[in-house]
């Protein structure tokens, strides 16, 4: 029953403060473009607008329809497999590799969609994040495999203690930079837009969707915003160990509130780059995550 | 089945599967002698089937001693366990939809070829599989394994005006030999130890032969193990996969892909793991063999992401997958003795990968089947949004292409994990395995990229002009082997205790059963899902139930918010910038998809004709077998065969010369040999 | 040692030939159907008794006739064996063939017929030699039977009379009558001293009281008596580099002939070879060493020039040498099962490359060409010679099911117990290059676009009295591949008559116990 | 029975050298054909001298001279006949050298015999010192017979080397088991009449349809 309700409180935490926290971003974003910007709750009244507008579609057919519930559900799937504020409510049936696959489903999901869309632009968009996926994932990989490797096992409740019951390592800090200097990326932030970049290829594998299905596709984006610092901040950095499980959720929040701070202010101060340029980056950062894996194989 | 007994069975299916070759020898018209060898291949399979489950329950069943060559002391025996019960039931299954998928297939693309060309050689092919899986002499092995080229390579030869094709059978035709001549050897090795080709006795003999000569040993794993890879097409001896598969019709190719190949495998598992269970050697040949099947995977798959033939690409893909089973079946040698639990772990791993590849890679050769069938071309290029007309080819498609790559909650993803899991756990023993591993996650990542290419282009999108003459679905026999396969997909995804119960009994068998750790202590007591053990506390853990129904109910919570406005629908044209585009102009190439990663890839497999870089011209030396193996010796030979042509000058005195400088020599020599 | 009865069965395997022969030199001119008719019956009457022979030989009988001058043992029926049946299979492809080949002006028109009733007249002596030779016991009459065998075939060789025929008749009774003269002085030298050592001029000839003292002959003797042996029956028996003649004489032979020549005579040369010299062998092991080294040298030489050939029929010719390198090799492990073995690929090779030899006369038959190089795409009009050639390629480079695997690995078990490892790989490799030879020759002949010489309408199946030959020579290849103990017992017997070598482990397997009778558990298995 | 008379033996088996060497180097073939006859002659003259121990070797002597002195030269008269026929080829080697060769050659055979004839014959029997002597000069015939078939490039010389070297293998056969009947028996059995019959029709042949017997002409059929 705990996990029941654990996933509950999950799914309802992550479900209500996602557009909060893409609002606060927003706002900062608009704070160092010495602009107004929009108020907090832009992103809530974005979703309930588009849940009204009507639902237009070019492509047509199943997997058109079905792209976008499995993109929000597959995120979802994910946020159960993160931990917050504690172990993964659904640790006891999927390990960090299942996190990891569950993410590239929402990825693939997005992909087909775009392919069924059949508009080129479109296509070009799921290209790229076929593109992004294979320079970004595999730092992902290593950082939590380094992780992995720490701790003797792939389940995250398992590495979280062991965080905690041995401390920071080198490795560990080499694996959690990697995991940190990838996260641009797996946000899809500038510089690393890519795959959506509005003023080229217009929303790439969205260009069709608009309507409840672009509310579900902006709501996985919102939610995925969530899960990845989740994941930064309670495997890499869990500390303080907080044994009241609210405020142990409070504090996670707030380690990442910091997080996607850090990471709107270099997404404001940084042009957007070429596929390749993004590529070269992603090797030098896989670099890092393999050095951490080569410490923890020498168990530094 | 007490009623028959098992030998009984397996004569039954020879019998069966032989005669349905006789009899479609005289086929003439190509639907009737379909529906013939699918009844015959049919009854087969039931039989086989039988068998398997008699093994699987009954246990080990030893057959006596049949067609005794007295001269050499052979004697075709049968021995059938769980591993021969695994591919007793995996081998009809795919054969029977590969047969049942020809009938209409091959009457409408190969209409004016003879029948008689293809249902018999794709019978008998089954029933040499069949031999090979379950007889326990090494010298009836040897010849079951020898017609299984034959009757595959007559496949592959199929369509004999196509020169192209021609050269591929060749090539096909003649690695096979020379691997097939590697074993050969080895077998003979092992006879004149041990006197005997019986499997027990060659066991027994290279326990004690690793004692007594060790290197010799090292030979003998080295002779069997290029004859299993070169037919299991690891790279790079796998060279001749590529050209020999997309040359053959789409159901053989799906045969070969489904069974053939996989039995390159069941030798390597076979023979190292019963045969050569010695530390010395299984550290070593697990070393090699995980570390092959690493570049195999690597090279194979980044290959496949080049290629824009549908066949070619997916030929290349089962290179990089035969990979990942060799990974395991390395990782499993390698801690055969340190670690019990992890060896029967990952070779469980490997075998599941190879169910699982086997279904879902059979299932996409045949959906490409189904798009030739339908459009008449393979080039990806030209394909487009097949999926509107044909759904549940491309339903099949998006189950097998993500079950390869690996994305839960399909079968593949749970062959992977095990792999992943083993090698990291092998990783944590010995730091070589961590990079293998990392390689192994990260290409099946490419794999996603070569399948999503796939699906995405010829089922999905647009649909192109090759396509616009498509009236309506494949037929049904084309349809339920597809459908078939698919479901096999999924289950084994869903339901993995029932693959892993049996493939823990196969392994048991292979490993002796009290060298195994208990299934609850490998795989956990919950039989819903995996909690992987390998004796340091649970290393993982996989719930496809769990999960499926937590997935379900956020799809259903992500419906339940989209429709929660009752927005309005409306289908309208494609948005082209706000042009009138021929979608056809404007369509999405498969050459463009994830370009620039396949550019900084493109020089990895020796057989690109890319511009080259000069940093790869050496390693493409290296790995490209013909240039440095094959090429020398042929040129070799021809340069020999010159100067003898030349000395044969016709003229009758020089050969009486001949005959003189002979006899001098012979007295010669003999004088030298008897004093 | 077997029961000796005199019979008058061998006489009889002798002179239906023979009588046949000069029946049709003295009727055959006149009549078509009367010299075909006596042909005919001749090689059947030769075969059915030869069956007869070799039916009381295998019950453990030795036939003798003439006071031991024939003799009959195991060896010698199965040569029987196969040299008439072949010889039957021969006369039956030849109707046809013949006749075809006299109306396409292959002979000046007026002598035809005549020539024809020569033909098969010299058929039935060519036939009658070879017997005579598996027969004699007499080492003298031995080397006669072989010379006259050359005699015999020397015209047939020639048959057509042009340029290429005349000089390939030439080469042929040149080179032969030449080598054979080496192998009289061996025979002489042996007799010479046999007699003296045995006090015996009457016992002296004979081979079966000759196997009984050569272990006295002093070593000189024996040197210079096994080298121009060697030399001279292997000049016939086409071992390189004495091999020369062989390939101009196939080539250039009616195709019946060439399945003659190539099917049974090299075995019959073979066969004088292996009665002679390895009567040496318990006395004198290096001789079978040598006899090794000689065959692998030919089977490597052999395949080597087959691979250069685009004349189809040199190109069998020169696969053939190495096929018979094989069986030397047999021969030379020295082994009982050496010899097995290579007894054992002779039969097969006589089965198989007659079958090929047919299969491509029956090509030259539609279409009048030669050249590989000329010929392509006929599998469609051809279906039945096709898979006749291809069978018979398969068969004789050694790939399963066919009974040229059974007997080449039994070939390399045998070396291999034996220890000689190096002539096991060479032989594999060389077994290799066969299979591409031949199969690259079916596949350019019988498949890919039709040539223009192939393309022509009167291209079509051979006739019955052609296909038929083939046809059975190929389920014979198959029926052994799959069922070899059907030929196990009578080769076991007649390897069991060839002395062998003491003192290297070989052996028939049969007389071990295997461990394989035990129940096979991998559990038992755990060190 | 009565014995044997050494001396005649002698001087018949060294005359055959002389004989056969003229065979081999007369440059026209009626004169070769001529010394092959005084060759048969003399192998004939040997027969019967030897009949004197064993009378089985007379019908071997009575066949020899049928076969070998009268055949044999008719064959090679009659295939000699016609324009030109009776020219030879040039051969390979020239007659000085052949001469040195010869008395090389016999040089060898004489020590060889002289040395090992204990292998060939009981070395006490009374038929040793003849064979010594006659072996060498069997083997001298032999090599010479070859050495015709080598260098010589009229067909029809190296059937008259065919021969040579039949007669020094009968010489080398009776002169290692005179004593024995049967020895006649194989003497008989092994005349190549027939095969020289057969060559020279072959030749006939060759002559029509190539215009010479020059063997090196008949090169068409190679590799």
């Amino acid at each position: 029953m705990s996990a029941i309700g654990g996933v509950l409180t999950n799914l309802i935490i992550v479900l209500a403060l996602a557009p909060l926290f893409d609002g606060v971003l927003r706002k900062l974003k608009a704070l160092i473009h010495s602009r107004q910007g929009p108020p907090i709750t832009q992103s809530y009244t974005d979703l309930l607008k588009l849940l009204g507008k009507e639902d237009i579609q070019s492509g047509g057919g199943p997997i058109f329809r079905l792209a976008p519930i499995m993109v929000l559900g597959a995120m979802l799937v994910a946020v159960l497999f993160t931990p917050l504020g504690g172990k993964p409510p659904l640790g006891g049936s999927g390990d960090t590799i299942v996190w990891i696959y569950v993410i590239s489903l929402a990825a693939v999901a997005i992909m087909l969609g775009a392919f069924a869309s059949g508009n080129p632009w479109a296509m070009e968009g799921a290209s790229r994040e076929m593109m992004m996926l294979l320079s970004v994932e595999p730092i992902v990989i290593a950082a939590l495999v380094t992780a992995g490797v720490k701790a003797g096992t792939l389940s995250m409740g398992g590495i979280i203690d062991w965080q905690f019951a041995h401390g920071a390592s080198m490795s560990m800090i080499f694996a959690g930079i990697a995991f940190f200097l990838a996260l641009q990326a797996n946000l899809c932030k500038l510089p690393f837009d890519i795959v959506e970049a509005e003023s080229e290829i217009v929303e790439g594998p969205i260009i069709e969707y608009s309507g409840p299905r672009l509310a579900l596709y902006k709501m996985a984006f919102y939610v995925r915003q969530l899960v990845f610092p989740l994941v930064l901040v309670s495997i890499f950095i869990p500390w303080p160990m907080v044994s009241l499980y609210p405020l142990s959720v409070l504090v996670t929040l707030v380690k990442v509130l910091v997080v996607l701070l850090v990471v709107g202010l270099i997404e404001c101060v940084n042009p957007r780059l070429r596929i390749d340029q993004s590529m070269n980056y992603m090797s030098r950062v896989l670099f890092v995550a393999l050095a951490g894996l080569v410490f923890a194989a020498i168990g530094v | 089945m007490a009623c028959v007994s098992p030998e009984q069975l397996l004569f039954t299916a020879f019998g069966l599967l032989t005669l349905g070759a006789l009899v479609s020898i005289a086929g003439r018209n190509w639907r009737s002698t379909g529906y013939t060898a699918v009844v015959f291949a049919g009854a087969a399979s039931v039989a086989l089937w039988i068998l398997a489950a008699d093994a699987i329950v009954g246990g080990e069943v030893n057959t006596p001693e049949y067609l005794r060559l007295g001269a050499i002391g052979a004697s075709l025996t049968f021995h059938i366990d769980r591993l021969s019960a695994v591919f007793l039931l995996l081998v009809p299954l795919i054969g029977l939809a590969a047969l049942l998928y020809s009938v209409e297939y091959m009457n409408h693309v190969h209409r004016n070829a003879s029948a008689a060309r293809y249902y018999p050689f794709a019978l008998l092919l089954l029933a040499s599989i069949t031999g090979v899986v379950t007889t326990s002499n090494l010298f009836y092995f040897f010849i079951f394994w020898e017609l299984m080229t034959l009757t595959s390579w007559a496949l592959v030869w199929f369509d004999r005006e196509d020169e192209k094709k021609v050269r591929a059978a060749w090539q096909y035709f003649v690695a096979t030999h020379i691997a097939a001549a590697c074993m050969l050897v080895a077998i003979l090795i092992i006879y004149t130890r041990s006197g005997s080709f019986a499997f027990a006795d060659a066991a027994a003999t290279v326990g004690t032969m690793v004692r007594t000569s060790p290197w010799l040993a090292h030979i003998l794993v080295a002779l069997f193990f290029i004859g299993f890879a070169t037919k299991a097409g690891m790279f790079p001896l796998g060279g001749w996969l590529p050209q020999a598969y997309p040359a053959a019709p789409s159901p053989a190719t799906a045969t070969f892909a489904g069974t053939m190949t996989k039995l390159g495998i069941y030798g390597i598992v076979r023979v190292l793991f019963e045969f050569f269970r010695v530390p010395e050697l299984t550290t070593v040949w697990g070393g090699i063999i995980a570390t092959l099947g690493a570049l195999s995977i690597f090279v194979g798959t980044l290959a496949a992401l080049r290629e824009d033939d549908a066949k070619r690409m997916l030929s290349y893909s089962t290179i990089g997958q035969i990979g990942y089973m060799l990974l395991g079946v390395g990782t499993g040698l390698f801690f055969l003795r340190s670690v019990p639990a992890l060896a029967a772990v990952a070779l469980i791993a490997a075998l599941y990968h190879l169910l699982s590849h086997a279904c879902s890679k059979s299932l996409l050769f045949l959906n490409v089947g189904a798009a030739e069938y339908q459009t008449g071309t393979r080039d990806l290029n030209k394909i487009g949004g097949l999926g509107a007309l044909m759904p549940v080819s491309m339903a099949a498609a998006i189950i097998a292409g993500l079950s390869i790559a690996g994305i839960p909650p399909f079968s593949g993803f749970v062959s992977k994990w095990l792999i992943y899991q083993s090698t990291i756990q092998g990783g944590i023993r010995a730091p070589m395995f961590l990079i293998l591993a990392l390689v192994a996650m990260f290409v099946s990542l490419v794999t996603l990229a070569v399948l999503m290419k796939l699906i995405g282009v010829m089922f999905l999108g647009k649909l192109s002009t090759a396509g616009k003459r498509v009236t309506g679905d494949v037929p049904a026999t084309m349809r339920i082997p597809q459908e078939i396969l698919a479901a096999v997909c999924v289950l084994l995804g869903v339901v993995p205790i029932l693959p892993l119960l049996l493939l823990y009994r196969a392994a048991q068998d292979v490993l002796g059963a009290g060298f195994v750790p208990a299934f609850g202590g490998l795989f956990g007591s919950n039989p819903s899902g995996i909690a992987l053990n390998v004796g340091a506390g649970t290393a993982g853990v996989w719930n496809p139930a769990y999960t499926l129904v937590a997935l379900i109910f956020c799809a259903l919570l992500a419906y339940a918010i989209s429709r929660s406005a009752h927005a309005p629908m409306r289908v309208t044209e494609t948005w082209y910038g706000g042009e009138e585009a021929d979608p056809e102009h404007v369509r999405f190439r498969a050459h463009g998809f994830v370009l620039p990663f396949k550019e900084a890839f493109s020089k990895v497999y020796p057989s690109v004709s890319l511009p080259k870089i000069a940093a790869f011209q050496s390693i493409q030396k290296v790995l490209n077998l013909d240039t440095w193996v094959y090429g020398p010796i042929v040129n070799a030979g021809s340069r020999l065969t010159g100067r003898l042509s030349r000395a044969h000058s016709g003229i009758p005195q020089l050969y009486m010369l001949w005959q003189v400088i002979g006899i001098i020599a012979v007295l010669a020599l003999l004088f030298i040999m008897l004093k | 040692m077997p029961a000796e009865t005199a019979s008058i069965l061998p006489i009889l395997v002798l002179l239906i030939p023979v009588g046949a022969a000069i029946l049709i030199f003295i009727l055959g001119r006149f009549t078509t159907w009367l010299r075909e008719g006596i042909a005919l019956l001749g090689s059947a009457g030769a075969f059915a008794a030869s069956l007869a022979l070799g039916y009381r030989v295998l019950n453990g009988e030795v036939l003798t006739a003439f006071s031991r001058q024939f003799y009959a043992d195991a060896l010698s029926a199965l040569l029987i064996v196969l040299v008439s049946g072949i010889g039957f299979l021969a006369t039956v492809y030849s109707l046809k063939y013949m006749r075809h080949h006299v109306q396409e002006g292959g002979l000046p028109r007026t002598t035809s017929s005549g020539r024809l009733a020569v033909y098969y007249g010299l058929v039935m002596l060519f036939l009658a030699t070879m017997l005579w030779a598996c027969l004699s016991n007499n080492i003298i009459m031995l080397y006669v039977a072989v010379e006259a065998s050359t005699i015999a075939s020397g015209l047939l060789v020639a048959f057509y009379w042009d340029k290429r025929a005349l000089e390939a008749g030439y080469k042929y009774l040149m080179l032969l009558t030449v080598g054979i003269t080496f192998s009289l002085f061996g025979c002489v030298l042996v007799y010479a001293t046999g007699a003296n050592i045995l006090q015996s001029g009457s016992k002296g000839l004979l081979l079966s009281e000759l196997k009984t003292v050569t272990s006295m002959f002093p070593t000189t003797t024996v040197i210079l008596a096994s080298a121009f042996l060697i030399v001279g029956f292997g000049t016939k028996a086409g071992i390189a580099p004495f091999h020369p003649w062989l390939p101009d004489a196939h080539a250039e032979a009616p195709t019946p002939v060439s399945a003659l020549l190539s099917g049974v005579m090299l075995k019959v040369a073979l066969y004088a070879l292996v009665r002679t010299v390895s009567m040496f062998y318990p006395g004198f092991a290096p001789v079978a060493m040598f006899a090794l080294v000689v065959g692998v040298f030919t089977l490597i030489i052999g395949d080597f020039m087959a691979l250069a050939q685009d004349d189809v029929k040199r190109m069998l010719a020169y696969s053939s040498v190495s096929q018979i390198g094989y069986v030397l090799v047999g021969f030379g492990i020295g082994t009982q099962m050496g010899i097995y073995a290579g007894l054992f690929h002779l039969l097969n090779h006589a089965l198989a490359k007659s079958l090929l030899f047919l299969a491509a006369g029956s090509v030259i038959y539609a279409t009048g060409a030669r050249r590989i190089s000329d010929l392509g795409g006929l599998a469609k009009k051809m279906p039945v010679t096709s898979v006749c050639f291809f069978v018979g390629a398969l068969a004789i480079s050694g790939v399963p099911p066919f009974n040229g695997f059974q007997s080449k690995l039994a070939l390399f078990v045998a070396g291999a117990d034996a220890g000689d490892w190096w002539a096991v790989v060479l032989g594999i490799g060389a077994s290799l290059v066969t299979l591409v030879v031949l199969a690259k020759a079916a596949k350019s002949i019988f498949w890919g676009p039709l040539s223009d010489a192939a393309s022509a309408p009167t291209v079509r199946e051979s006739p019955l009295t052609v296909t038929v030959t083939m046809v059975i020579l190929a389920l014979l290849c198959l029926a052994i591949g799959i069922y070899p103990k059907a030929v196990y017992k009578p080769l076991k017997a007649a390897a069991a008559v060839v002395q062998t070598v003491p003192g290297v482990p070989g052996h028939i397997a049969e007389s071990r116990t295997l461990a394989s009778e035990k129940a096979w558990s991998p559990a038992g298995l755990h060190r | 029975m009565a014995e044997i008379n050494p001396k005649l033996i002698h001087a018949l088996s060294l005359l055959m050298i002389l004989t056969s060497f003229a065979a081999v180097e007369a440059r026209n073939l009626r004169h070769a054909t001529f010394a092959y006859l005084a060759q048969a002659l003399l192998i004939c003259g040997l027969l019967f001298a030897y009949s004197a121990q064993n009378e089985a070797l007379i019908y071997w002597a009575v066949t020899a001279l049928i076969t070998k002195a009268i055949l044999v030269p008719l064959f090679l008269w009659r295939a000699t006949a016609g324009a030109g026929a009776e020219q030879e080829t040039k051969p390979l080697i020239g007659f000085g050298v052949s001469a040195v060769l010869l008395v090389a050659l016999v040089a060898v055979m004489y020590k060889f015999t002289h040395m090992h004839a204990g292998l060939f014959v009981d070395p006490t029997s009374n038929i040793a010192v003849i064979a010594e002597t006659n072996l060498a000069v069997a083997f001298t015939v032999f090599v010479l017979g070859l050495y015709a078939i080598l260098t010589r490039r009229d067909a029809i010389k190296t059937v008259i080397g065919l021969c040579l070297l039949e007669n020094g293998v009968h010489l080398s056969l009776v002169s290692l088991a005179p004593g024995i009947k049967e020895t006649a028996l194989a003497g008989i059995a092994t005349e190549v009449v027939v095969t020289v019959y057969l060559l020279l029709y072959v030749i006939g042949g060759i002559r029509e349809k190539f215009g010479s017997t020059d063997t090196f002409e008949l090169s068409e059929l190679h590799w």
